[in-house]
């Protein structure tokens, strides 16, 4: 047991790292190595490691089932949602260019931010949906059991 | 497009087509309440097939329509490019699927436990997705993505047949699939790698400079075996028929309909459109093989067919022998024997459509897969059966229905370049078509009932089945649509795209 | 490319050639094995392991020709001048989520296929379907769902 | 160019070995020694989700599926042949296809000139962000991207239907 302690006390300290580090690779892509696919499966990593210390109830109550499985086409959504915006605003399906508008003068639009804005939705997209998807599998394959 | 403000319907079509099912199927996993999901299903399907008509009308009143993804100027960004070919094939899939959803509910609801319905109709609508995108897109990574997207929805809407052989049925296609799609991908890669493009205009655009380079060869062949797999294509059909004969009927009907369609038409687009014509005759000289496992697909699996004790398995091995004539008018490779196969690849999708739903109709009331067991159904079931009748003939290609006018246009093919043979090897199958469409019908209408009818099969069930039963004899009366279209998509294809 | 330098690259000497493509070299050894790992194993999850390896291999065909001597990573920064092809990773980022997304699938199948036969290798799974069917062809009624 | 003759011992290894246990951790090495390989490449982002996914994801994904089979492989009852020529066939092919492409690391082949090079130069002006890969990947071809999410969420509800049970199944 005591080896137990060790690795719960160590998960412990490591999960709060992980999940920062997650988050860092989500944001900082846009300037280093790392986007919303990266840091998707390194979160979710950090909830399968807690499922493995401390099992797999403790991991649904943190995390439910329900929730990891919304998350999966909820992240497309964001991502579709972000194309069908454009093509409201009069651009092709994913043009970001013409995501904002500019204040002046008017029914032009602001590319630069737009771009920064569009990258940024489109990676939270593709976040959730691995984030999601990575600990939808997961989940399916712990809860099958073994067969008899 | 002039990036003006306000929603341009018209300019955005060709995202439409795909995005409206994309996020349909979306919305049903979000939602999963299954009579919702199936309403959001139909809804999403039946308004496909108007966009890709305005889609075709578009092309054909204004010529080849571009779309730039994201507003990237192709080839920087990715690129819809739809003439009339793929508008073609847009209509067809997108009838089938609008056919096919409409038919579902019940089907689904017979074959599907109620809580996976919803995921079930969300994978159904993210094959039509898929397959609408490879069919849409002109660019060949692009190709791959939806390729895959459609494959995985595949995959499972196989694996979920109601027989634990649909288990393995899925795994071996998945196992052929994936390599098929590498296979595409080492291809795709190795024209990225001579012309630094994967837009597939601009590749056939800077083709020529390199076109003695072993790479491209390498590259083609590549291609036309990655398809070959996903196409089923004469000796790599071995996982068709399994997945066809286990899937869920709904499944079955819309895949046999449409799944090797698309795939036919990659391959024609990247022979004649990316490489050309020339290159092909120049450098690649497979047309002789190709006729050859045409010919034999058509034999053998006809023969194949005879054998056959599901009748789902033995549909199946029908359509690997009816790709054989799609793929003997690809390899004739004139004006008429292009027009033959694109025309075969509608009117094939239609009569394959309306046999599997006629079976599925039987299986609804009589819960019978195997041939045998069918005994009397004919006089029990006389309307269903009626309508798989009909079918068949258009499958045998008797005067009068569709799949006359297509066979027509190959026999003329093949008798314009003076190849008797293979014309012999089209009347030799169709025959065994005969004997094994024969078999269904004499057991059927000429012994005494076996199986008992359990329940009628729902009204929109029958009219589905029906609506394709009568389009056979439409689209063997009518052919400015079934015949006329693909005769300027042929054209277009021999002129291919290279300046 | 002009046609000089393509006759010049067909025609270099094997040696030479196995050293300035080594790259390539590999790429094919990888790809052929995980190839034959695919089609000639019969336990499903050997076969996903080797699709596995075959997809990588593909990754490396693209990825090495992007690469530029004297380059860096596609990340804009001062000082640097020469940056290797961007265009290669972003498909191959993409390609690594579709073989992930497959390899789920197929493992999620495999598991199934277990449950059902209580075996992953294809060969004797094959003869379960084949006695099945020998079976199923003596009998008269069908079970109706 | 060591890093890549030691990703060949090990694919050797992972062909004979039978032991399904032996070949999972071995195809996590192959994902390692591929990510290193992808470094020297300058492929970061790509190396960064090989190890996360080929390593990662990928090894807890086959030791779930095995602790639910099981770890022995038998040997194989059929013969190997036709197998083997559809492999040499396939590396011929390869061989062939791959001979007069451009030595590594050159920067004038056509792969390098065209679309890549326009990412590398306009980049920055038409989208601001300074990680070239993020930008083709999130806005040049967005599209994929989307598709490849759309992927993600095509096998997630896959397994779903396959593995989640409800109440007695």
């Amino acid at each position: 047991m005591i080896l137990d302690v060790i690795l719960r006390v160590a998960a412990k300290m490591f999960i709060p790292f992980i999940l920062m580090f997650g988050l860092y690779v989500q944001l900082h892509g846009d300037f280093g190595p790392g986007g919303g696919f990266q840091a998707g499966v390194i979160i979710a990593a950090a909830v399968i490691l807690y499922a493995i210390v401390f099992g797999k109830d403790a991991a649904t109550r943190v995390v439910p089932k329900w929730a990891v499985e919304q998350m999966v086409p909820l992240g497309v959504l964001i991502f579709a949602g972000v194309g069908v915006w454009s093509m409201i605003n009069g651009g092709e399906y994913l043009n970001y260019n013409v995501l904002l508008h500019a204040g002046e003068p008017i029914g032009t639009y602001d590319a630069v931010h737009g771009q920064h804005w569009g990258v940024f939705l489109v990676e939270i997209g593709v976040l959730v949906t691995v984030t999601g998807t990575m600990l939808t599998i997961f989940y399916s394959f712990t809860g099958r059991g073994r067969p008899q | 497009m002039a990036a003006g403000p306000g929603f341009d319907f018209a300019a955005n079509l060709p995202a439409l087509q795909v995005m409206v099912p994309l996020i349909g199927s979306v919305v049903c996993a979000v939602i999963r309440q299954r009579h919702l999901c199936a309403a959001i299903t139909i809804l999403c399907s039946a308004v496909m097939p108007v966009i890709a008509f305005m889609i075709l009308w578009q092309v054909q009143a204004s010529g080849t329509i571009s779309y730039a993804m994201g507003g990237w100027a192709p080839p920087i960004g990715i690129e819809y490019r739809i003439d009339t070919i793929n508008a073609f094939l847009l209509v067809l899939v997108s009838l089938m699927g609008a056919v096919v959803a409409l038919y579902a509910p019940r089907s689904v609801g017979n074959e599907i436990r109620p809580e996976k319905q919803g995921w079930y109709y969300s994978m159904y609508l993210m094959c039509l997705a898929g397959l609408l995108g490879m069919a849409i897109t002109g660019d060949a990574f692009n190709v791959f993505v939806f390729m895959e997207i459609s494959s995985l929805a595949m995959y499972t809407l196989i694996a979920l047949g109601s027989e634990r052989r649909a288990l393995v049925a899925a795994f071996q296609y998945l196992i052929i699939g994936t390599i098929g799609a590498s296979f595409y991908v080492i291809g795709a890669g190795l024209l990225f790698l001579v012309t630094g493009s994967l837009n597939l205009w601009d590749i056939a655009q800077r083709l020529p400079e390199v076109e003695n380079l072993r790479s491209v060869v390498a590259g083609l062949a590549f291609i036309v075996v990655g398809f070959g797999l996903k196409l089923a294509m004469f000796p790599m059909h071995l996982w068709l028929p399994n997945a066809y004969a286990f899937a869920p009927t709904v499944a079955t009907a819309f895949i046999a309909s449409t799944a090797t369609k698309v795939a036919i038409y990659l391959l024609l687009r990247f022979a004649f459109s990316v490489f050309g014509v020339d290159y092909l005759t120049e450098h690649a000289p497979g047309g002789e093989v190709f006729l050859v496992l045409a010919a034999l697909a058509m034999l053998v699996c006809s023969v194949s067919a005879i054998f056959q004790i599901n009748i789902k398995r033995m549909l199946a091995y029908s359509s690997v022998a009816q790709v054989g004539y799609m793929l003997a008018g690809i390899a004739i490779a004139t004006d008429i024997g292009l027009t033959g196969s694109i025309s075969h690849m509608f009117n094939h999708a239609i009569v394959k459509a309306c046999l599997f739903l006629a079976v599925g109709c039987i299986f609804f009331s009589t819960g019978v897969t195997r041939i045998e067991n069918m005994a009397g159904i004919g006089r029990t079931m006389p309307l269903t059966m009626a309508a798989f009748v009909i079918a068949g003939l258009g499958l045998i290609g008797v005067p009068g229905t569709a799949g006359f006018v297509s066979k027509w246009y190959l026999v003329q093919a093949a008798a314009d370049v003076g190849n008797w043979l293979i014309i012999a090897v089209i009347m030799v199958s169709s025959v065994l078509a005969v004997i094994y469409l024969g078999r269904v019908v004499e057991i059927a209408w000429f012994r005494e009932p076996k199986s008992a009818v359990v329940r009628k099969p729902p009204v929109e069930m029958m009219a589905m089945t029906w609506v394709l039963a009568l389009a056979t004899i439409w689209f063997g009366v009518q052919t400015d649509l079934s015949a006329g279209v693909p005769t300027i998509a042929a054209a277009e294809l021999l002129a291919g795209w290279a300046e | 490319m002009n046609q000089d330098v393509v006759t010049e690259l067909a025609d270099r000497p094997l040696l030479e050639a196995i050293a300035t493509s080594y790259n390539y070299w590999i790429t094919i050894f990888l790809m052929v094995s995980g190839l034959y790992i695919v089609v000639a194993r019969s336990n499903m999850i050997k076969s996903l392991v080797g699709l596995g390896i075959f997809q990588t291999s593909v990754y490396l065909l693209y990825l090495s020709p992007g690469k530029i001597l004297g380059g860096t990573a596609p990340i804009l920064t001062e000082g640097a001048q020469i940056y290797s092809n961007p265009l290669p990773h972003v498909l191959i980022l993409t390609a690594i989520v579709v073989g992930v997304a497959t390899l789920a699938l197929g493992l999620a199948l495999t598991v199934r296929v277990h449950e059902a036969y209580g075996t992953i290798e294809e060969d004797e799974i094959t003869l379960i379907v084949d006695r099945e069917d020998y079976a199923e062809a003596g009998e008269d009624a069908e079970t109706t769902p | 160019m060591v890093l890549l003759t030691l990703l060949a011992a090990i694919t050797v290894g992972i062909i004979r070995t039978r032991n399904l246990f032996a070949v999972v951790v071995l195809s996590g090495a192959y994902s390692f020694l591929m990510a290193s390989v992808m470094i020297i490449l300058d492929a970061v982002d790509v190396a960064m989700t090989e190890a996360s996914v080929g390593a990662g994801i990928s090894t807890v994904l086959v030791l779930g599926a095995l602790y639910l089979t099981k770890i022995h492989e038998d040997p194989p009852r059929f013969s190997a042949a036709i197998p083997l020529i559809v492999c040499v066939a396939t590396g011929a092919m390869l061989i062939y296809g791959t001979w007069d492409l451009p030595p590594f690391g050159t920067a004038d082949q056509p792969v390098n000139i065209h679309v890549g090079a326009h990412y590398i130069a306009e980049s920055a002006r038409e989208t601001d962000i300074p990680n070239i890969v993020t930008a083709v990947l999130a806005s040049y071809r967005g599209f994929d991207t989307l598709g490849e999410v759309t992927v993600v969420f095509t096998a997630g509800i896959g397994v779903l239907l396959l593995l989640k049970r409800w109440g007695d199944a």
